[in-house]
């Protein structure tokens, strides 16, 4: 029996004599676990909250209206800013939806270069859910453990693209294909750079070690569990009415993975499972994500194996006008489904754009998962849900 | 010498002794809790190994401007750090360093410390309420609880103790760990209370001990991810100096309980009477910096709990087990 | 016990006997100002122009985002290569200022330019103290050039 | 990678997809370009048809809207501004969890009553959808019982995402990008084409 029916019996007899009004305790803009500017108003009865009212829009910068005035060139800059921990997974549907409505279509090598960055940004976004995750339990330590290997995947990264979370490194048509535009940085092409198979094969070994180090410190950690099992429960068909995607959702029994549903990248070459849990308390959308590492890692390994030789992006005009048309398309980002509605009126910026942040769905169960319980565990449950309030407020 | 001078001398030097122990501590949680993190930890104060960065801190502080809220209770406000440290300084001036080496030779040395370490819990209830902040309100009011419901098991296993010594004089308990339990070929073996049948109750004290700390894994009143340093959220300056040296100087007197009620205090099994008034303090604070590197160890590793299942650790768990472990050793020692 | 507290402890103690290991070890840090870390060549610090290079087409400051490039030039009469040939004009570059502060380091005025006079250098320490010493001209701009590494060899 | 519809003759399966539903949901027309599904839906049959298919594809993914109008203050107008007719379109994606398809569901409202059913009594997460296009585009859906704004300050006026709303920071500062090189100080001919 959970702590919560418990404390249930006890708390209603004495509120029910003293009758003593709920304090609205206004957990803040600036809150240590809020990952960002989102301030709930919580009616709180003692510890426990009755009712809760997210209030968000603090970080609001206005994406779809900018992307109205926007070349597409200059929106991919823009939108890996959305969800800044997985930059590269933003700009993936993104261009995939373009090259839908100009119906060409990236070249063998670009694809598997966007896989692997894509899977790289997967685990670097996990990473720093499991480094922020146990301290907000207040385990201070395994913070520093696991960020200390997440800068090998960050070097791999800057490796390639140049810039460690905005890569910016995708095109219309394929990758990014040389330094310059000019004649003379014609030549240098942006291929992968001598040495990045090995040092890849080298940080998922590392990857691998900070997993069974996370497994050590958290996991088998029975204080952690005593605060995250059977907590939060959302069950699945919650989670289907309210649009969580992604570990979210996965964690609660339904095993649905854009990357073998949709295939928007080579993902049918290479072999991977779904990793889906029932519990969906905390502790299982928290172990979830573990094990996506451990399967991002092995796709690593055998994207190195099978990405094959070519060019890196096909041919595209100077100045791109993208044909009249409406496209939604969506990827797995490591977060969840992201997706896109481009409209397109035949001009060189996009007439509407609707951008489907996933933290933004996510967030909307908070009222409903947040009800009833301790401020502790508000602090857990807001923890497991792992957004970002950029992607949140768009 | 008349008693005042005699008086002045000993708190001069027990404050000394005791501010000392703290930085120690300090440093140490600084030092050994970043290196347990994968990092270096206070580099440049004070030389090659940062040993300086309390006394920076300290300084620091001071010169922090001393605010108080607007609607702050100002007296209460302004006493509840004061409350807070004299409860940890007055620990001290009971635990024997050596035979003689003591401030004052309490016959009542145990009970006048569980009476003395309960004080804190007004101070800090008292900053609670008065810095006029509802994280501050919650932060106190978990506090309390908290406090209240460790105090149990500690008195309790702090009973056990006694009723195996038969004193409760601090330098009675010590000499009755050295008293020989059994003689082996000629040598008398004398093993301390904590190897004679109180592991439990070193078991509980402990737990306790670090729930009196409010520290990790019971740090509900200052849990930063939840209500920015709880009670502690409205001061600075001088004052939260002084809960902030209160709390490592607690920690060492709580170690320093355990040690002289658990591990035997400033003797060792073969140390001759003459020696023990020069090695006693060295011995007492080996066993008393062990005892605290386990606290900051455990600091670096676990989470946090909620605060029901302390609760519901404290009084299911604790007290019953504590109830049973005196009545375990009353039952040894009329037998033996 | 109640459910949600497993017994018995091992997990704790395991975590304790990790950090125990990590507090042995020695600690992975590069101390900044002394030893400084070797950023990868195409890591995106700054960009540095190439002035000779520069025939102000104005594509970077057209294409940028954020509007943070500004140019202004003037054209020149050219003395003729063969006498009584044709006056040529060549435009000559007055003013290049990119505000460092505005800048979004998405490398689109490096890409777009035609001519090969923007280039990105892997240089990061030139923060200033106020905000519009981020306004680099011309010269600082050509500062960062001999800063600019050879791109790196490719993956077979 | 994507089944691109090669010719128009070979019936592409997305388009059999979308007539499946539409027919079955009763709705108006719908169309597969892109492989993107399109249904339409008629305005007063919105919140039934949206019940209806959550039955077939249960994941409801976003719920948002266009502004279809041809003074367009901000970015580039309409392909053929003479022969659109001003409005609004809502649309609400639904897909299913075991596999790969989803539909768009769409509905035109005109410019002067907005106003279009709620979808919260059967889907808690489609309020803040809502709450969005509210404030944002000045649709009301009757129903949901808290439409204040979600994202702007409460005293924000006008409602951003029209086309006819100005982007301000646009209008502060002069573009960098349309300054020429002057001419030649004698002959005042044109700089180069910018």
């Amino acid at each position: 029996m959970t702590s919560r029916e418990m404390m249930h019996r006890s708390e209603v007899a004495v509120s029910v004599e003293l009758e003593t009004p709920d304090m609205t305790l206004n957990i803040g803009p600036q809150h240590p676990s809020t990952h960002g500017v989102l301030r709930l108003v919580a009616k709180v009865d003692g510890e426990r909250i009755t009712e809760v009212e997210p209030v968000i829009g603090y970080m609001h910068r206005g994406y779809e209206k900018l992307s109205e005035v926007r070349t597409y060139a200059q929106i991919t800059t823009l939108v890996n800013r959305i969800d800044w921990v997985s930059g590269f997974a933003n700009e993936v549907p993104f261009i995939l939806g373009v090259e839908k409505l100009m119906d060409i279509e990236a070249p063998e090598r670009a694809q598997w270069i966007r896989l692997i960055l894509s899977e790289l940004f997967r685990i670097s976004s996990h990473l720093v859910f499991m480094s922020s995750y146990p301290l907000e339990l207040g385990a201070t330590t395994p913070l520093m453990h696991v960020l200390r290997e997440r800068e090998y995947i960050l070097e791999l990264i800057e490796g390639v693209t140049g810039g460690r979370f905005h890569p910016n490194f995708n095109r219309v048509g394929g990758v990014k294909p040389n330094y310059g535009g000019g004649s003379q940085t014609k030549k240098q092409s942006m291929d992968l750079p001598a040495g990045f198979f090995k040092s890849t094969l080298e940080a998922m070994d590392r990857m691998d070690q900070i997993c069974d180090d996370i497994d050590t410190l958290v996991t088998g950690n029975e204080l952690i569990k005593a605060r995250t099992v059977d907590v939060g429960i959302i069950p699945g068909d919650k989670a289907i009415e309210y649009g969580l995607s992604g570990p979210n959702l996965r964690a609660s029994g339904v095993a649905y993975d854009l990357r073998k549903v949709e295939n928007y990248l080579p993902y049918d070459q290479v072999e991977f499972d779904v990793i889906s849990r029932t519990g969906g308390d905390c502790y299982d959308r928290y172990l979830v994500r573990l094990d996506e590492i451990r399967e991002s890692v092995k796709i690593l390994r055998q994207a190195i194996d099978i990405i094959p030789a070519g060019p890196l992006q096909v041919k595209v005009p100077r100045i791109l006008k993208v044909p009249v048309g409406q496209v939604y398309s969506r990827a797995e980002n490591p977060k969840g489904e992201f997706g896109y509605y481009i409209v397109s009126e035949g001009g060189k910026m996009p007439y509407r754009l609707k951008i489907r942040s996933t933290s933004f769905s996510n967030l909307t169960i908070l009222p409903w998962v947040l009800k009833d319980q301790l401020i502790p565990d508000l602090v857990a449950i807001m923890g497991s849900l792992d957004f970002v309030l950029g992607d949140v407020d768009r | 010498m008349n008693f005042w001078l005699e008086l002045a001398i000993k708190t001069v030097l027990m404050l000394v002794v005791v501010l000392t122990a703290s930085l120690v501590t300090i440093y140490t949680e600084l030092k050994a809790g970043s290196h347990m993190q994968a990092r270096i930890g206070p580099y440049y104060a004070g030389g090659r190994w940062g040993w300086a960065q309390p006394l920076a801190d300290g300084a620091k502080f001071l010169q922090k401007e001393d605010l108080a809220p607007a609607k702050a209770d100002r007296t209460v406000y302004g006493y509840a750090p004061w409350v807070v440290m004299m409860s940890t300084l007055a620990i001290f001036a009971v635990i024997p360093m050596g035979p003689d080496l003591v401030a004052t030779k309490l016959d009542l040395g145990a009970y006048f410390l569980l009476a003395i370490s309960s004080l804190s819990v007004l101070g800090i209830l008292m900053a609670g309420w008065s810095s006029a902040n509802k994280y501050s309100l919650i932060g106190g009011l978990r506090a309390a609880a908290q406090l209240i419901a460790y105090e149990l098991p500690l008195v309790l296993a702090v009973v056990a103790v006694v009723v195996q010594a038969g004193t409760m004089s601090l330098n009675g308990i010590v000499e009755a760990q050295q008293a020989t339990l059994f003689t082996v070929g000629g040598v008398e073996i004398a093993l301390p209370f904590l190897l004679t049948g109180q592991i439990i109750g070193f078991g509980i004290f402990m737990i306790a001990a670090v729930a009196e700390l409010s520290r990790i894994p019971f740090d509900m009143p200052i849990a930063e991810s939840e209500l920015t340093m709880g009670y502690l959220t409205e001061y600075s300056g001088i004052r939260f100096t002084m809960f902030f040296l209160g709390e490592y100087a607690s920690m060492v007197g709580l170690s320093a309980i355990a040690t002289t009620l658990y591990l035997g205090g400033y003797a060792v099994p073969f140390l001759p009477e003459s020696m023990e008034n020069f090695a006693g303090p060295g011995i007492f604070f080996t066993k008393v910096a062990v005892l605290v590197f386990i606290i900051i160890w455990i600091r670096f590793t676990w989470p946090r709990l909620r605060e029901d299942q302390l609760q519901w650790m404290a009084w299911r768990w604790l007290i019953p087990l504590a109830l049973f472990n005196i009545a375990l050793v009353s039952v040894f020692k009329v037998v033996f | 016990m109640s459910k949600d507290i497993s017994f018995p402890f091992l997990g704790l103690f395991k975590g304790m006997g990790l950090t125990f290991k990590t507090m042995i070890k020695k600690a992975p840090v590069t101390m900044y100002p002394q030893e400084q870390e070797i950023p990868v060549p195409r890591a995106r610090g700054v960009i540095s122009l190439d002035t000779e290079a520069c025939t102000v087409c104005m594509l970077c400051a057209r294409e940028c985002p954020d509007w943070c490039i500004y140019i202004e030039g003037h054209k020149e009469a050219q003395v003729p290569d063969k006498p009584g040939g044709r006056v040529k004009t060549k435009s000559e570059l007055d003013r290049f200022d990119i505000d460092y502060s505005l800048c979004m380091y998405c490398g689109i005025c490096v890409e777009v330019c035609p001519f090969d006079a923007l280039f990105w250098s892997p240089e990061y320490e030139y923060s200033e103290p106020k905000i519009a010493d981020l306004l680099h001209n011309k010269e600082k701009l050509g500062e960062w050039l001999e800063t600019v590494p050879e791109p790196p060899a490719l993956e077979s | 990678m994507s089944d691109q519809p090669d010719t128009a003759t070979e019936p592409n399966p997305l388009e059999e997809y979308a007539a499946g539903i539409a027919e079955r949901l009763g709705a108006e027309g719908s169309s597969a370009e892109f492989d993107t599904v399109r249904v339409d839906v008629a305005r007063d049959k919105w919140v039934e048809t949206i019940n209806e298919a959550r039955k077939e594809l249960p994941f409801f993914s976003w719920l948002s809207a266009i502004d279809w109008s041809k003074d367009t203050d901000v970015g580039e107008g309409v392909a053929n501004p003479d022969e659109l007719e001003e409005r609004f379109e809502v649309m609400c994606r639904l897909s299913s969890v075991e596999n790969g398809d989803g539909a768009i569901f769409f509905t035109t409202l005109s410019k002067d009553d907005a106003s279009i059913g709620s979808l919260t009594a059967t889907i808690g997460g489609a309020e803040w959808h809502e709450r969005e296009a509210h404030e944002m585009f000045g649709i009301n859906f009757d129903g949901n019982k808290n439409l204040v704004p979600l994202y702007l300050p409460d005293d924000f006026l006008g409602n951003p995402l029209l086309k006819s709303y100005p982007l301000i920071a646009r209008e502060v500062k002069p573009w960098p990008g349309d300054v020429d090189v002057e001419g030649l100080p004698e002959t005042d001919e044109e700089g180069d084409a910018s």
